[in-house]
């Protein structure tokens, strides 16, 4: 609750910095959110499209969210990502299977490589103390060049040089139902898979040993190892849960969203996840509504360019204040404390008195 | 009269709770002044309040006679006022210079001037029989040295009036011994001292007088000479505390643990810990005698798991257990009061309730297929708080690093007595507790003993070891010098083992 | 193949510095306490405001190297203004350090980009041209490390190198350098020795963004020539090399130069014959793999400051 | 915008032109900016109203969805560059009957390869390889004897073209004006990117270190480290040059003064396009469902007109081949054959 409100509290300082900006730059902020929200919002094509959007970051911002709570930070869901995209791919293009075992396969693919690239920080961290943040950057550009040279050398595109071969329709995770629900957006599957990992991810935060024990070492890893927990075995789970969160985001981005991998490109939903599972208060559920509210603030922003003379930087600056305006939430807090003693002092106007005459 | 510091009517409110109502201090100059109260009482916060780490709510403070603000400990610095924290606030890295000089550097030119400062620190030492190589490491030296340093780092400040909260906590008793000896001479040289400690034996030996506080309530001030150790306690906590710990005869049955020519190394890679043999009986306590850092924490480690052995063997009721994963262990009947309550004992972030299930939540009832059952572990842990009378703001949900340490040591004791274990190793578990509280927890230590579990207990306190103990097993340099009844012994007799003395003697 | 490394040698130093000066500031930042993960955004906005000034001074003044430098002094001053927002983030209001540096990266790419289209009308800033290498006199002529060190250097290396030993000198010499240390070691220590804390932080985390701005204006003026919005992860390949390097000056400029020898070679190896036999993906990952296992190698000995990271509140036991 | 007291009514067109940008930004010094300065110029002349929006990334999905915007906003004529906008364009000829496209550099088909070029759809395609070969020729004629180098960015056809026709025509005049410019295959690069300036600094150092006089860049900020080293070692008083790439980027290799380091460029015309194709639909005359090549032909590409750095022989002999390719007595091939990369 308490969360919810400092979250609410960053978006509005966020806009409101925001229409700032548009302000002065001579635009009507009033009138650009209009369009920023009828850009994301106005039909079912875009509803449709806003959720796509959503759907990869709710996966990166779940794997940021759930190693945070496990006391790691995560910064390599980007090439978490890459790497989970291209098994996927790797999968879709090579073998032939029916559908539904194929997408099962990609997304089975796509989640244990995403697993085995957070793995390599998750064992340095256990067995050498190697800090996450400098292990998990180094891998996103080992996974940026490894995609550069095998993607082009093993599933290059006819004429496609920058991207692998184009799937077929029927293997990727676009479904007739939802593109005709939508008017033919891109939503897809990957939406579907992203609930179910919120409720996997919630449930295994608070309900059950598992989390208990990755939480504990996470705040203390000296109290973990002697309540006999192993600690470094949690570790490395836990970065393999994180990984494997980004690596089915990067199956959701490129077999979903698109359905091709791209090479030079390290794709910015990593690096957003920091956001939205900050946004999101680091809770599963407030993750999601994070994701949903960056897939509206991304997929509106064309239409409020087309619509005014507002820059698409502008989106961009935007989402980055609310992000600032969330880390210092505890200025919002003590604001809150603040309002709140305010009011307490005014209820209890009579309480010294009452001390008064006790004494 | 003249007091050099005079705290009137002070308080201090923290949310939710008034730390010191209404408390008056005064400190005459060339005085040891006691300041006494159970964990939590607010005697740590009123030296905060007189070193202008807290500003009071209400009362007036003079230093001298005149009436002063202290908004920060700078201002207080310059008031002559120097106060040794309960935790030493030195940076581990830094030589002794630096930390002393560390806020009042002097400088020849742009440069730090060490060499000039290290001189002076050399004849501050020597001038005050502190006995500080000014050139070491803090993170090499001794917890004693470190105490001294923080001493001489008021000393370099040229400070008049000396705050030192808990210094005894953390010191062996030689160490106590010689800093009884460097108050006096500090008292000689004309400084007064302000002594946080719960240990009226060393109110007895040096302070003048004496304030007592209770719940953050002044009850009065008293002259040492004119006060017994019982009627201070009576003072402080409001009824009659017995100091005599009352036990039966130990009546040893089958043998629950057994070390065997057990070598471990310490965190310099060298044995810290010699080829120790050991037994302990169902029904018995043990106690380890030692200087702190002569195998103690080696010999634990390797009994809990937390360190692994280089040879011998760790029997529990027969059985090998030098390989067993923790968990293992604690399964098999050991648990662990630990000596670092922040960094092992408690996942200060987690609320009570968590912690009180630290080491079962993953057993019936608190999970079922991996599923936490949260109304378990409340009322599991409600129950250990009740016994155990830890308080806290929001009772099983309070975080734990809310509590007061004294608070959080009877969480921990809780816990582990709760989980009924064959063998229960206690680390020092009345560090920095108030009276009233130990006396509890030997009471329960012993219950525990009585209903036929083994009992291994290491202290830095030799009075402690003493009181409790059936049985003592001294160490000195990692090596066992010798076993002794404790019902046959005295202190004379332990310390000089724990000299190195040996002595054997057959039980 | 030692021609080739002479060769390569003065560019993997051009490449060197910026990253040097950038993590020289990471250290003074991380040294008082305070992570500073924002370097990327801090180079951004050093590299936009360089770019920017050396832009319209170079119509106004004709003196061409006073331009830059004026351009240099700028992106230091706007890096510094920009890294307020860090340390107020981090230092007044206990925020996650490592938030609030992701949070400040974001502003800082997105805003300048927007500022440079409305201020310019062009997302890019081309300076016409930044300073240009010689030859040290005489040095040069030194057999060996003439070659390496002393021909196409910039005077900007120099002036670089000039602020590692002056840092190095003031972190171990002085009295700001042991009060910065003491901080990021034990700040309730600091604290108690009546130490202003925040004010210590402060000035690491200013300085942090003082060198990363200069950093990032290098680029421009070295290399580039242009800004573009970014300056490609540099920034985190600067915390990288802190780490690598131990949080000590010698051991960053080590790190650092390992970096910049590194991607040197991997960008101009595919027109090497002797290194184009070896696979370009390897050759491309190298650093990073290379970090990796040196970060192995150092971690049990990790030199860390001890506070680096945590929120400091006075009371806390 | 248009200003009103003008008078010219051509200048009240009512016609609202989009562009979506490509990968890169719309400063990029080559494709999206070509193309916009053609929109902008049709701006000025004709009163149209512009807009560019850039996708979020670079995916078939992100690219409709701008052209979505740019639809509902009633822009209805709307131009993107570059082959990867070849999906994303086949479906909104379906989707948007009402709208216009201009698509550069691609074909629109549904994945296939199979162009399906609509009625309300221009594909246009640029013979790089042509102006390639004309710089190439410049190059020799310029340097008579020496070597020659090309950067590419990363390896996709129009940078491809740019360097197969960018080595014939050396070849060419090598073997027939009497020139000796040689180029080896270790002189031959793709960087592998177009924003990596540091690499393009390096990779160009080691050229003119083992004798490159002249390098070809055809790789965007790649591109511009090459310049700025071509630069440095010019002010130091080497004899360096650069042949530029999409369009005039002498203004770019300027150093001390009016000296400049880029020999010529070979450039495409992207910005004529996009405003022919602004005015054509102004006229009525839109070549809807055709496939254009801009080639020597329709002067589509070609070097600058003013080359200060070309002598003035070297000048006319280049456009005796000009007209040459233009009568195609002259074929430069758009495959690799034997070339190298
Ligand atoms: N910073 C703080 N914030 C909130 N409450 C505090 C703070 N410091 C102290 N308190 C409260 O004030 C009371 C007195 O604390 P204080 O530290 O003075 O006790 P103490 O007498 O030193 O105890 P101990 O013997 O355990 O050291 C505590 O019960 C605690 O709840
Ligand atoms: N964040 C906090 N919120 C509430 N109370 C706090 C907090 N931090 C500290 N306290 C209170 O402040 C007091 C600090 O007292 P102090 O440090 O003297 O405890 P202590 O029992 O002496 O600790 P220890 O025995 O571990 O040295 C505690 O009683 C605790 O209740
Ligand atoms: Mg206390
Ligand atoms: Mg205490």
């Amino acid at each position: 609750m308490r969360n919810t409100i400092v979250s609410l509290i960053s978006i509005i300082l966020g806009l409101v910095a925001g229409g700032i900006l548009m302000l002065f730059i001579g635009s009507n902020p009033i009138e650009g959110y209009s369009y920023l929200l009828q850009g994301a919002l106005k039909n079912l094509e875009r509803i449709g499209n806003t959720l796509a959007t959503a759907t990869p970051l709710v996966f990166t911002g779940l794997s940021v969210a759930f190693a945070f709570r496990t006391g790691l930070f995560n910064i390599g869901a980007s090439g978490q990502m890459l790497v989970g995209g291209l098994a996927a791919t790797a999968v879709a293009l090579t073998f032939d299977l029916s559908r539904p075992i194929l997408l099962l396969v990609m997304v089975l693919a796509g989640l244990v490589a995403g697993a085995l690239w957070a793995f390599i920080p998750g064992l340095l961290k256990a067995k050498f103390n190697v800090h996450e943040v400098v292990s998990t950057i180094m891998m996103n550009w080992i996974a940026y060049w490894t995609i550069y040279y095998i993607v082009p050398g093993y599933f290059k595109g006819e004429f496609l040089e920058t991207e692998s071969k184009k799937l077929a329709e029927t293997d990727t995770l676009r479904a007739p139902f939802l593109t005709e629900m939508f008017d033919g957006s891109y939503i897809n599957l990957g939406l579907f898979l992203a609930v179910i990992a919120v409720i996997i991810i919630a449930f295994i935060i608070d309900k059950t040993t598992l989390g208990f024990e990755l939480k504990a070492v996470g705040f203390n890893r000296f109290a973990a190892e002697y309540a006999g927990m192993k600690v470094n075995r949690n570790i490395i789970l836990s970065m393999l849960i994180s990984g494997a969160l980004a690596g089915v985001g990067g199956v959701a981005l490129y077999t979903g969203n698109a359905s091709s991998i791209q090479i030079g490109i390290l794709p910015a939903q990593g690096y957003d996840g920091i956001a939205v599972a900050l946004l999101g208060a680091n809770h599963p559920v407030g993750v999601f509504f994070a994701a949903v509210l960056f897939g509206i603030l991304y997929s509106g922003t064309g239409f409020m360019n087309a619509m005014t003379e507002i820059p698409p930087e502008l989106a961009n600056t935007i989402i980055a204040i609310i992000i600032y305006f969330a880390a210092t939430s505890v200025m919002i807090e003590r604001l809150l404390n603040k309002f709140k003693a305010r009011k307490s002092n005014k209820e209890d106007k009579s309480g010294p008195v009452v001390e008064k005459g006790d004494s | 009269m003249s007091y050099v510091v005079e705290m009137l009517n002070i308080r201090k409110e923290f949310p939710g709770i008034v730390a010191n109502d209404n408390v008056t201090l005064t400190l005459k100059k060339g005085e040891i002044h006691a300041l006494l109260g159970e964990n939590g009482a607010g005697k740590s916060t009123l030296m905060g309040v007189l070193f202008g780490m807290y500003q009071p709510e209400r009362g007036l403070i003079k230093v001298d006679g005149k009436e002063v603000k202290i908004t920060n400990p700078n201002v207080a610095n310059r008031l002559g006022i120097g106060m040794v924290h309960q935790h030493f606030k030195l940076v581990e890295n830094f030589t002794v210079t630096e930390n002393i000089i560390l806020g009042s550097e002097p400088l020849k030119g742009m440069v730090l001037d060490i060499d000039k400062a290290a001189k002076r620190i050399e004849e501050l030492s020597k001038h005050y029989g502190l006995n500080v190589d000014p050139h070491a490491k803090i993170e090499d030296i001794s917890v004693g040295m470190q105490q001294r340093v923080e001493i001489l780092k008021m000393l370099y400040r040229e400070a008049e009036v000396l705050i030192l909260d808990e210094p005894t906590a953390v010191l062996t008793p030689a160490e106590i011994d010689e800093l009884m000896k460097i108050m006096r001479n500090l008292i000689k040289e004309g400084k007064s001292i302000i002594i946080i400690t719960h240990k009226l034996k060393e109110i007895k030996a040096v302070a003048d007088r004496c304030t007592v506080i209770r719940r953050g309530k002044g009850i009065g001030t008293v002259n040492v000479a004119e006060a017994s150790e019982a009627s201070l306690a009576e003072m402080m906590v409001g009824r009659h505390v017995s100091f005599k710990v009352d036990k039966k005869e130990s009546t040893p049955g089958e043998v629950v643990l057994k070390i065997d020519s057990l070598s471990v190394k310490n965190n310099r890679k060298v044995l810290g810990l010699k080829d120790f043999s050991l037994e302990v009986r169902e029904g018995e306590i043990v106690g380890i005698a030692g200087v702190e850092g002569n195998g103690q924490t080696e010999l634990v480690e390797a009994i809990t798991g937390l360190r692994k052995a280089e040879s011998g063997s760790v029997l529990i009721y027969g059985e090998e257990i030098i390989d067993l994963p923790i968990r293992q262990r604690n399964e098999k009947g050991i648990s662990h009061i630990p000596e670092d309550r922040h960094k092992r004992g408690l996942v200060l972030d987690y609320t009570l309730q968590s912690n009180m299930v630290l080491q079962i939540y993953n057993k019936k009832p608190f999970s079922k297929n991996g599923l936490l059952n949260v109304p378990a572990m409340k009322s599991y842990a409600q129950n250990i708080l009740t016994n155990f009378d830890v308080r806290s703001g929001e009772g099983t949900a309070s975080i734990a690093r809310t509590l007061s340490g004294g608070n959080q040591q009877k969480a921990i004791i809780g816990r582990e007595l709760e989980l009924d274990p064959k063998l229960l190793i206690a680390v020092q578990p009345t560090r920095g507790l108030d009276v009233g509280s130990i006396e509890y927890i030997h009471k329960r230590i012993i219950e525990h003993r009585d209903k036929g579990n083994a009992v291994l207990l290491i202290s830095l306190e030799l009075d402690e070891v003493l009181q409790l103990s059936d049985r003592i097993a001294i160490v000195n340099n990692g090596e066992l010098v010798g076993e002794v009844n404790a019902a046959e012994t005295d202190e004379n007799e332990v310390g000089l083992m724990m000299a190195g003395v040996g002595k054997e003697r057959s039980i | 193949m030692w021609s080739i490394i002479e060769q390569i040698f003065p560019y993997a130093i051009i490449f060197t510095i910026p990253l040097l000066i950038t993590a020289l500031g990471g250290l003074f930042s991380e040294r008082s306490g305070i992570v500073n993960i924002a370097l990327e955004g801090l180079m951004v906005i050093g590299a936009f405001s360089g770019a920017l000034s050396i832009h319209y001074m170079s119509g106004v003044l004709d003196n061409h190297t006073l331009v830059l430098w004026l351009g240099l002094l700028a992106a230091v001053l706007a890096g510094m203004l920009f890294s307020i927002l860090h340390a107020f983030a981090s230092i007044n209001l206990n925020a996650n350090q490592i938030i609030s540096g992701t949070a400040i990266n974001l502003i800082a790419t997105a805003l300048t980009v927007f500022l440079a289209r409305n201020i310019t009308g062009s997302g890019n800033i081309r300076i016409s041209s930044g300073f240009s290498p010689s030859n040290v006199p005489f040095l040069s002529d030194i057999p060996v490390i003439g070659d390496l060190f002393f021909t196409k250097t910039y005077p900007t290396t120099w002036f670089v190198l000039a602020i590692l030993f002056v840092s190095s000198f003031i972190l171990y010499k002085t009295r700001f350098g042991l009060r910065l240390r003491s901080c990021g070691e034990y700040p309730q220590a600091a604290e108690a020795a009546g130490i202003n804390v925040r004010r210590v932080r402060y000035s690491g985390v200013l300085i942090s963004g003082a060198f990363a701005g200069l950093g990032g204006a290098l680029i421009i003026v070295t290399q580039s020539g242009e800004f573009t919005g970014t300056v490609a992860g540099l920034g985190f390949l600067a915390l990288a090399s802190l780490i690598f390097g131990q949080w000590k000056p010698l051991g960053v400029l080590a790190a650092t130069f390992f970096f910049g020898f590194a991607s040197t070679i991997a960008n101009v190896s595919q027109v090497i014959p002797e290194l184009a036999v070896i696979p370009p993906i390897l050759l491309k990952i190298f650093p990073y793999v290379v970090t990796l296992i040196a970060l192995v190698i150092f971690s049990k000995s990790s030199q860390a400051p001890k506070a680096v990271g945590e929120t400091f509140d006075s009371g806390k036991r | 915008g248009s200003d009103e007291g003008n008078g010219d009514s051509d200048k009240k067109s009512d016609l609202k032109v989009g562009m979506v940008t490509d990968a890169g930004t719309i400063d990029d010094k080559s494709f999206n900016q070509g193309t916009w300065e053609g929109i902008l110029k049709a701006e000025d002349e004709f009163g149209v109203k512009t807009k560019y929006l850039k996708p979020a990334g670079t995916t078939e999905a992100e690219y409709l969805k701008e052209i979505g915007n740019l639809y509902d906003a009633e822009y209805k004529f709307i131009v993107t560059p570059g082959f990867k906008f070849e999906t994303a364009v086949f479906q909104a000829q379906d989707k948007y009957e009402d709208a216009k496209f201009v698509i550069l550099d691609g074909n629109p088909h549904s994945g296939d390869y199979n162009p399906v070029v609509k009625d309300n759809t221009v594909a246009v395609f640029f013979a790089e390889h042509e102006s390639g070969f004309l710089a190439g020729v410049a190059a020799a004629l310029e340097l008579k004897e020496g070597e020659a180098g090309f950067i590419g960015g990363m390896e996709i056809p129009a940078v491809q073209k740019f360097n197969w026709g960018f080595q014939q025509g050396l070849k060419y005049a090598n073997e027939n004006l009497d020139t000796n410019v040689t180029i080896k295959a270790e002189n031959v690069v793709y960087q592998g990117s177009f924003d990596n300036a540091a690499a393009g600094g390096q990779i160009a150092a080691q050229f003119y270190d083992r004798g490159v006089d002249v390098i070809f860049t055809a790789a965007g900020g790649v591109g511009v480290g090459a310049i700025n080293e071509a630069k440095n070692r010019a002010k130091a008083g080497e004899n360096v040059w650069i042949v530029g790439v999409d369009v005039d980027q002498y203004e770019d290799g300027k150093y001390e003064g009016d000296k400049s380091v880029i020999l010529t460029s070979a450039m495409k015309k992207l910005d004529q396009v996009s405003y022919d194709m602004v005015q054509a639909e102004l006229d009525g005359k839109f070549p809807g469902g055709q496939t254009l090549i801009f080639d020597a032909k329709n002067d589509g590409i070609g070097l600058p007109e003013k080359n200060p750095n070309l002598s003035d022989e070297t000048t006319s002999k280049v456009k005796e081949v000009y007209e040459q390719i233009k009568s195609e007595e002259i074929k430069v091939s758009a495959e690799q054959g034997d070339l190298f990369k």
